[in-house]
């Protein structure tokens, strides 16, 4: 009887005294955090990409209980999860319209030719402060892959020595926005199919001689369309994607087929 | 079904040991041969079966912010449990396993499954995932403790009756001694992954593997970066 | 090659140097080391280097093709790891386990790792390591000793001159020879039992100084590792002559010449600054004293390198030199 | 006054083929007028300066053409008298556009009006000399491009009392110093008197590597009686000798903190060119329109060192010194070790244009980057004691505040560490990409 007898009154005594520390644990170490918080954060899709404008997935959750920040801000997390934010906070949903990001130049190797052979580091800030990159394009992607290897997800492919996004797979994080030495890359509504793929605002005869696929400000574009979807900003025609464009007519028009729909 | 879901996820899906990468100190410990592996996962499976029980029970009484506390006291009792029990009746075993039987109290399969599953699942759901985790860590355990065993050893013995011996083998002693524990389970989580990886290109889908074994995650070299 | 010009980043000059040469010259200065190996014991040293290095670079070109990189055979490291393994190996050794070594050695110990660059470890060492672990009776029989000792260490027909005072220490016995000039000199040429490629001082010596005049390896690290060793022995010596040997028989004795020269001078795995290889060489020396005086085994050489291998990277920190016009210590200059 | 050696107690330092054999015996080459000047705006450190002329506009030789876009900057003036063609953005030697002026000169080279000498400099207040030096427009001619004015203008509460002038040209190829100093050891040595009174500074020292005899004795031949505490350092040879800071430990023992200037160790450095340049402005009062530069290399016919004027493209500067042999695959603005390579001879000298390096394929190295190998090598040729090995490794992982913690931004991009490396890293590039990266960052904060 003796041994079960200690047994139960060590084990039982030690739990009281364990016990009690929890308690005044529980009483006076705790910290005030608000449980919302918590449950924010497990609803935000934890891609920690940073698209939302704060450092992580937790950080936002923390601005919006907080700071009340805006829920719309997270684009990989997309309708659902903004209306499970707005369900818990009692918020009206209102999306942000969902935007993708596109690489403006369709200067493949095939299309833009180099003024010199780069010999260096495989990235486009190195290339880019070396002679002014090694596309005869000042403007052109120059294809080291820069934007494709901040992408959280792979959703940048390198064909033909230029970078190009596949819309259906970016979470609209613009990581890669900020990683083009160029500023090439924009977010657009993914909504918007028509696009001019060119970023130079070299004169006609400079673009001709760097690329043949690039905008050499013709304006013929511009005079197939109503409403100024399509407008000239020096001797880059750019697209308005505020407003509706859905005609082939500015590009079948455009002579050196800059612009595509994708 | 949901009961069979749970009970073979274990198996390969998520398995302890070569998929979560959970309770290393074990596996590398003791997977010195196939008789010291099978008695350490039994041992381990009967505790994570009750634990998981109790623990799924209970869920509703437990205050949140002692659960902890309160999943470590079931599963210290039922080590205890095991401990004595394998003293008894498989003496043998039970020296050679040594330290490694009380510290499955703290091996984080058990203490993570009660945690992640049993604090939130029915009882005969728990009790599929501990028999599933449980045959899943006994698996892991076995097939490293047979390499070990068969490259350390030479041959591999249970119980002193059933024997298989490599003939024309000399034994690699380095293979049975801590060193070889991690030789071998790294390779086995590499060829799980080639393995893994293989299959996806088949299927035409991306095998991405768990961060933590992961190329990207290493900072060792360049590669795959 | 396209007619555009070139355009890099400055400099625009170069030294010359590259990988591929200086593996090369490491080569070279291992031959005089591999005639004398060759010489000494004959078709074991043939088979065991041939069957090493074969394995070494086939290995190096399967794993590095398993793994779905381009092929790095051509700058040389996966021979010179084929050799130097090779050389740490006793000549009766079976073919088959060395070239388990060598896949161990490339395989587990390199291209797990990254490959060349990444290694935290020397492969070779590992290599050995591994096997002398494995098959510890394997690697420590010395059998086929084919040319008789002539003069001073008769005894050693049957074991390793380490071998013999490490047997008579642990016994308790009286040191089992004497030395002088004339052991000393057979010593120093190679007259003596051991690893295929340790025997001869002399001839890694040779080597050594090609290394040194083609400023593939710098003195510090072997300066500081044969230094300390023999600084060590020496005050052991001092303290006690019947029971220790002298500093010569240490610094000539087992693998230490080959360590000191060759392996722990290996530029992957050793630090980059002057001060850190001093570091290293007189870590390694001591981790050498210990384990030959007070260690399980005979000799401490590929476990002192293996061990100090592993404090590189905290060797290279600590002794990052101060920046030109840097004020003192760690504090941070703006 | 003997020549004294001194011996490069600094750390680093590498002993590249220096091929100055190929210019050196070519006294200095006076170029006729090419057919076009294309004068860049940012010919120095610092802002760029404003054009002050228009197309169409016709300008004399001397005549301001560029204003200082503030105190770190410099005026630059028309080399020659004729009309502006074109004012527009052009591409510079080392990459970024900048406003240049094109002017189609007129043949006549007439000086604008208003060139006032000054034989008697010894009377001007030090305020009025250093206004002579910023009329003439003078940027450091040995690479950097730092403003003369500037430098010779310290904040009153510093002391100077050593002026240093740098006559090492431890680049390989370029002899274009060298020449000066042996066809102006004269004329050096009296705008060195002129720099020294406007700094106060009693002790003047020519600091030249000894692989030039012969400038080290027209030097040493050349000191005027009035100089004082005057002498003739020789440099034992070896690159970086001529980096600034190196060569001040070398002459006077005094170590630069790091991050600081010369100033703070009472020391101001001055290129030889610099000082020819000064002597011309103050004694004769013409601004900088020409200089001297070394057109070699390989794949030039002759050599030369050529006084042309600024704004004379490269490929007039071949042209005069015979064309190419056989097929360039790098051209290099600058020496080798630091200077900026091409990709054609389109651009055109500036007031930093120390040589033009034209390089046939069998001359150029290759950049391939393999895996560093850790042998150390960077580690020690390193002069400013940094550790490239690393720091490439952090950088190419992208880990810039690791890198600042290594001290990146302490390199000054000589090109020792890739000039070393066995495994062909583009060390510098990584330096350089870091150091833009800390400083993107520092202003970010």
């Amino acid at each position: 009887m003796t041994p079960i007898l200690a047994t139960s009154l060590t084990i039982g005594g030690a739990g009281l005294a364990c016990s009690g520390l929890l308690a005044l644990a529980a009483r006076f170490l705790s910290v005030e955090e608000d449980p919302r918080v918590e449950e924010v954060t497990n609803i935000l899709p934890g891609a920690n990409c940073g698209g939302c404008g704060f450092a992580g997935c937790a950080n936002y959750a923390e601005a919006i209980i907080v700071d009340n920040a805006a829920i719309n801000l997270c684009a990989p997390g997309g309708a659902d999860v903004l209306k499970s934010l707005a369900d818990m906070l009692g918020q009206t949903a209102q999306a942000a319209e969902h935007k993708v990001a596109i690489v403006l130049c369709n200067g493949d190797t095939a299309n833009a030719p180099r003024k010199f052979e780069y010999n260096g580091v495989a990235d486009c800030h190195a290339a880019h402060a070396i002679g002014g990159g090694d596309k005869l394009c000042s403007y052109g992607c120059l294809g080291y892959a820069s934007c494709a290897r901040v992408c959280p997800v792979g959703a940048i492919e390198m064909t033909g020595g230029i970078a190009k996004v596949h819309p259906d797979l970016c979470i609209s994080c613009t990581a890669c926005v900020k990683a083009c030495p160029r500023q090439l890359i924009k977010m657009v509504p993914s909504a918007r199919t028509i696009h001019v793929l060119c970023s130079s605002k070299d004169k006609g005869p400079a673009v001709k001689k760097a690329c043949k696929v690039g905008c050499i400000g013709c304006t013929l574009c511009t005079k197939q369309v109503d409403d100024e979807q399509i407008k000239m900003e020096g001797f880059l025609a750019v697209v308005d994607y505020a407003k509706p464009l859905d005609s082939d007519a500015p590009i079948e028009k455009c002579p050196t087929h800059c612009i595509v729909r994708t | 079904m949901k009961f069979w879901k749970e009970l073979v996820k274990g198996l390969w899906k998520e398995n302890p040991i070569f998929r979560l990468v959970l309770g290393m100190c074990p596996a590398l410990a003791v997977t010195t041969s196939v008789e010291n592996s099978l008695g350490m996962g039994l041992a381990a499976t009967f505790v994570l079966i009750c634990s998981n029980a109790v623990t799924s029970l209970l869920r509703n009484l437990i205050p949140a912010k002692v659960r902890i506390p309160c999943f470590i006291v079931v599963i210290a009792t039922f080590v205890t449990i095991v401990d004595m029990l394998m003293d008894g009746f498989a003496h043998e075993l039970h020296k050679s396993l040594g330290i490694f039987i009380p510290l499955i109290v703290v091996n984080c399969i058990i203490l993570g499954r009660a945690e992640a599953f049993a604090s939130r699942h029915p009882l005969w759901l728990s009790i599929a995932d501990g028999i599933g985790m449980g045959a899943g860590f006994t698996l892991g355990l076995v097939v490293l403790g047979a390499t070990r065993e068969l490259l350390g050893a030479g041959s591999i013995t249970i119980w002193g009756h059933l024997k298989w011996t490599l003939v024309g083998y000399e034994p690699m002693i380095l293979m049975i001694l801590a060193p070889g524990g991690f030789i071998a389970l790294g390779c086995l989580l590499g060829g799980m992954n080639h393995l893994q990886a293989r299959a996806a290109k088949r299927r035409g889908t991306i095998f991405s593997p768990p961060a933590h074994l992961d190329c990207r995650s290493c900072t060792m070299c360049t590669f795959g970066k | 090659m396209s007619d555009l010009t070139i355009v890099s980043s400055s400099p625009h000059a170069h030294s010359g140097t590259s990988v591929q040469r200086i593996m090369l010259d490491v080569i070279v200065a291992m031959l005089p080391a591999l005639a004398a190996a060759i010489y000494f014991f004959g078709w074991d040293a043939v088979r065991l280097v041939s069957a090493c290095v074969l394995a070494c670079v086939a290995a190096e070109a399967v794993a590095r093709k398993w793994m779905g990189r381009d092929l790095g055979v051509y700058d040389l490291s996966a021979v010179i790891t084929g050799m130097l393994l090779a050389f740490n190996l006793p000549p009766s050794l079976p073919t088959w386990m060395a070239v388990v070594g060598s896949v161990f050695a490339i395989v587990i110990a390199k291209q797990l790792f990254g490959g060349i660059g990444y290694n935290p470890f020397n492969p070779a060492l590992a290599g050995r390591v591994m096997l002398l672990i494995s098959f510890p009776v394997f690697m420590t029989s010395w059998s086929q000793w084919v040319i008789p000792a002539p003069i001073g260490i008769d005894a050693v027909t049957t074991a390793t001159p380490l071998g013999l005072v490490k047997t008579a220490v642990l016994s308790g016995g009286a040191l089992p020879f004497t030395f002088n000039s004339s052991t000393a000199l057979q010593l120093f040429l190679g007259n003596q039992n051991g690893c295929i490629g340790e025997v001869s001082a002399a001839a890694l010596l040779l080597g050594g100084l090609y290394l040194l005049w083609r400023r593939c390896i710098s003195w510090h690290i072997p300066g500081a590792y044969l230094g300390t060793v023999a600084i060590f022995s020496g005050i052991l010596w001092l303290l006690n002559p019947e029971q220790n040997l002298s500093p010569l028989f240490h610094v000539l004795a087992g693998g230490l010449m080959l360590g000191a020269l060759f392996m722990a001078t290996d530029m992957v795995t050793s630090p980059v600054t002057k001060r850190g290889m001093l570091v290293f060489g007189a870590g390694c020396g001591v981790l050498t004293m210990l384990i030959r005086k007070w260690g399980g085994y005979p000799e401490g050489v590929s476990f002192a390198i293996i061990l100090m291998n592993a404090i590189t990277p905290l060797i290279n920190r600590a002794t990052r030199p101060r920046v030109f016009g840097g004020v003192k210590s760690g504090k941070k200059t703006s | 006054m003997g020549a004294t050696i001194a011996t490069f107690r600094s750390p680093g330092g590498i002993h590249p083929a220096y091929h100055k054999d190929l210019a050196a015996e070519q006294a200095i080459r006076e170029m006729p007028l090419p057919s076009a000047l294309i004068v860049s705006m940012s010919q120095h450190l610092g802002k760029p300066a404003i054009p002050t002329v228009k197309k169409g506009d016709s300008v004399l030789r001397g005549q301001v053409i560029g204003s200082p876009a503030g105190f770190i900057s410099a005026a630059v003036h028309a080399p020659t008298s004729g009309t502006v063609k074109l004012v527009a953005a052009t591409p510079t030697a080392s990459g970024p556009r900048a406003d240049a002026i094109t002017i189609d000169p007129d043949g006549e080279d007439t000086w604008i009006d208003g060139i006032t000498p000054c034989p008697d400099w010894r009377q001007l207040e030090k305020a009025d000399i250093v206004n002579r030096i910023a009329a003439g427009g003078i940027s450091g001619m040995g690479g950097a491009g730092f403003p003369t004015h500037v430098k010779v203008s310290p904040p009153p509460e510093t002391l100077i009392d050593t002026l240093i002038l740098n006559g090492a040209e431890c680049e390989p190829y370029l002899t274009a110093d060298y020449r000066l100093m042996l066809e102006h050891a004269a004329q050096i040595w009296e705008g060195a008197l002129i720099i020294a009174r406007a700094l106060d500074a009693h002790t003047i020292r020519v600091a030249i590597e000894d692989n030039k005899p012969a400038a080290i004795a027209a030097m040493q031949a050349a000191i005027p009686a009035e100089a004082g505490d005057a002498a003739v350092v020789a440099l034992k040879t070896e690159y970086p000798q001529g980096a600034e800071k190196q060569q001040i430990f070398a002459v006077t023992g005094r170590t630069v903190p790091a991050g600081g200037l010369p100033l703070s160790v009472g020391v101001v450095v001055e290129n030889v060119g610099t000082t020819l340049a000064v002597w011309d402005a103050v004694v004769n009062g013409r601004p900088l329109t020409e200089r001297v530069t070394t057109v070699t290399g390989g794949s030039i016919v002759q050599p030369a060192n050529v006084r042309a004027r600024l704004g004379t493209t490269y490929a007039d500067l071949v042209a005069f010194c015979g064309g190419t042999t056989g097929p360039v695959a790098k051209i290099i603005s600058g020496g080798p070790m630091m200077g900026f390579a091409q990709a054609d001879t389109s651009v055109a000298t500036t007031k930093t244009t120390s040589g033009l390096l034209l390089l046939g394929p069998d001359a150029v190295h290759a950049y391939e980057s393999q895996p560093c190998v850790s042998c150390g090598r960077c580690v020690g040729v390193c002069p400013m004691n940094l550790m490239p090995n690393e720091l490439s490794q952090f950088l190419e992982a992208e880990d810039y505040e690791a890198a600042e913690a290594y001290n990146v931004m302490d390199c000054m991009e000589c090109g020792c560490c890739a000039f070393e490396c066995p495994a062909h890293r583009p060390l510098v590039q990584h330096m350089r990409r870091g150091k833009a990266q800390v400083m993107l960052n520092r202003r970010k904060q």
